[in-house]
């Protein structure tokens, strides 16, 4: 394969050709004519794991688990070269044959692959066939609902008001402004003393004005790169958390002109 | 909205073939806004008398006693829509479903539950946006009534809330309208963490 | 191209008056989503038979070669869409791209479809890949959904296929996916000697 021929078979791993590493090892599979029902793990281990070579000949990366595969077919290739170990007959259970496993999982990942093209060629809404959108039915013959009771009502009407009573702040642009010191001083105080936490979304609704509330997200991003506030997030769309890191008797001016300096303000 | 029904008397003499006649079924179904004939030509690759002479059998064909839509000549377009006399079939399988309140509607109708009587003026003060059809719409609902004048230059409508409302809001009169120190209560008692 | 299309071979021999067959159109025409037999005879206030009976009149009309839509049996209930062969034209007067799903979205949907209630950590055992950034689309686009958590360590969550899922590919349910290739074929098929 010349250069660029093989810099283009490689790039595709990343892209639609092969979606994974079962999906390659299939490939290669079908590639080298290998029969599943004998297959010799062998050889299709070595297919992969040159593959894996070229690709780091063109210094492309290679995603972690094109590596976990790697690995597994290494540990398959030794146990078929080691003598087997004799097989417990006390023991009622058959050892699972790892051959099988891998077999097993090659067969069911075409067997999926087999059935997307299937969908594929369903009759597909929006593109081989057209339904209309639902006739508008003249509102005024229908029941109304609410959809809420008197107290969503009422939250309705206290939020209002709170917007209300909290307009977009002027600015005297004599003046400075809301600047990012304070915001990172109220931060600071907010976490009180080292350890001291607070949910970030907390944090920020606190915070009365738009300016001033992008201007903590900024001060707070630049305190985490200064590691004087550590983030951290349990669990996917879970509540941030803010934990101090400053010294109780650190200087906050030092701390606030330190970062003044970074973003230059 | 209005739109010119061409009920064509006898058979168009027009040769157009079955292809194209489906194909303008299919257009006009599945758009369901009007189609100008300009469009529908492009579309078919075909020449716009084509195109009319193919709209005027399909016209002509809908009028058959066991269809249910008609062809309809409207914004200067054409379009297919159900016969008339379908209306309360059609609504009977579909109007029966309730229609929600729109955010809008339910911030205009919290601003006159608490502040009637109230006007207009007052309302997008709060609100910070235009509410006059908003509040059109609540008034032909009967959920909101004009209950007099502000005696102020000008003098502006009231508006207040009807029975309509409370029914609505299963509320036996304005007096059961939560206040804001319950709803604080209520916050506080039900998750003290929060506070 | 499969798809629940019931092309009645010959004129159905059953009576069903002109007025319940231009009723029934227009019902289906104006609902836009598949509507049941059920919904059908209660606001036509017919026999279901009799509606049974002219669903399948109007389907054989709809065979005719100058019609342009067709007669679905999907999610449960019978929907108006158009028919493919017109695919094209109707995309050019829209002026969009036809809809495409990428080939990690058809294969995790596949695995959902088959496997379901299946958990994420299944589907990527299957596909051999990270499926969480397919698995959130599918679950924007609705054609997924999360159907409970699993009873074992760490309650991860089941995903199930959608009602819109059901649409559009147009099946009438789950019993309508084509059956799985089972080992021994799967087998046959890889087999180079055969080949």
């Amino acid at each position: 394969m010349s250069g660029a021929a093989f810099q283009q078979a490689a790039w595709t791993v990343h892209t639609e050709i092969f979606d994974g590493p079962l999906d390659l090892l299939l490939h290669l599979v079908k590639r080298d004519g290998i029969d599943l029902r004998q297959i010799s793990i062998r050889r299709i281990a070595d297919a992969y794991l040159e593959y894996l070579d070229k690709l780091y000949e063109v210094h492309l990366g290679v995603a972690a688990e094109y590596l976990v595969l790697a690995a597994t077919l290494c540990h398959l290739k030794s146990l078929e070269i080691l003598p087997r170990p004799p097989t417990d007959t006390s023991g009622a259970e058959e050892p699972v044959d790892p051959r099988q496993v891998l077999v097993q999982r090659l067969i069911d990942h075409e067997r999926f692959r087999q059935a997307a093209d299937q969908l594929d060629q369903q009759r597909m809404l929006g593109r081989d066939t057209f339904a209309r959108e639902p006739a508008e039915i003249d509102g005024a013959e229908r029941p109304l609902i609410a959809g809420l009771d008197a107290f969503g009502l009422l939250d309705l009407y206290h939020e209002l008001l709170r917007k209300q009573a909290t307009p977009d702040p002027t600015y005297d642009l004599r003046g400075r402004g809301p600047d990012i010191g304070s915001c990172v001083r109220r931060v600071v105080e907010r976490l009180g003393g080292p350890g001291g936490t607070a949910e970030f979304s907390q944090v920020i609704l606190e915070i009365p004005t738009k300016v001033e509330r992008i201007l903590t997200f900024l001060a707070v991003l630049e305190m985490a790169r200064l590691q004087w506030v550590e983030i951290t997030q349990a669990e996917h769309l879970g509540p941030v958390i803010l934990t101090s890191r400053i010294e109780t008797d650190a200087d906050l001016s030092v701390v606030v002109g330190r970062i003044q300096m970074e973003v230059g303000e | 909205m209005s739109g010119e029904v061409h009920a064509f008397p006898g058979a168009p003499e027009h040769e157009v073939s079955p292809e194209v006649l489906g194909a303008l079924e299919a257009l006009l179904f599945s758009a369901g806004l009007p189609v100008t004939l300009t469009e529908l030509s492009l579309a078919l690759d075909i020449d716009p008398e084509e195109t009319r002479r193919g709209i005027e059998v399909l016209a002509w064909q809908y009028g058959a006693p066991n269809r249910g839509m008609e062809l309809v000549h409207v914004d200067g377009g054409w379009q297919l829509r159900t016969q008339p006399r379908f209306a309360q079939v059609i609504l009977k399988l579909r109007g029966g479903k309730p229609l929600k309140l729109s955010r809008p509607a339910l911030e205009v109708l919290a601003v006159v539950a608490y502040r009637q009587p109230v006007t207009r003026h007052e309302i997008e003060g709060i609100r910070g946006v235009d509410s006059g059809g908003v509040l059109k719409g609540l008034l032909e609902r009967q959920l909101v009534r004009v209950s007099g004048r502000r005696e102020e230059p000008g003098r502006p409508l009231e508006y207040a809330t009807t029975p309509e409302f409370l029914r609505m809001f299963s509320m036996s009169g304005l007096g059961s309208l939560p206040t804001l120190k319950e709803r604080e209560e209520l916050l506080r008692d039900a998750d003290p963490a929060e506070e």
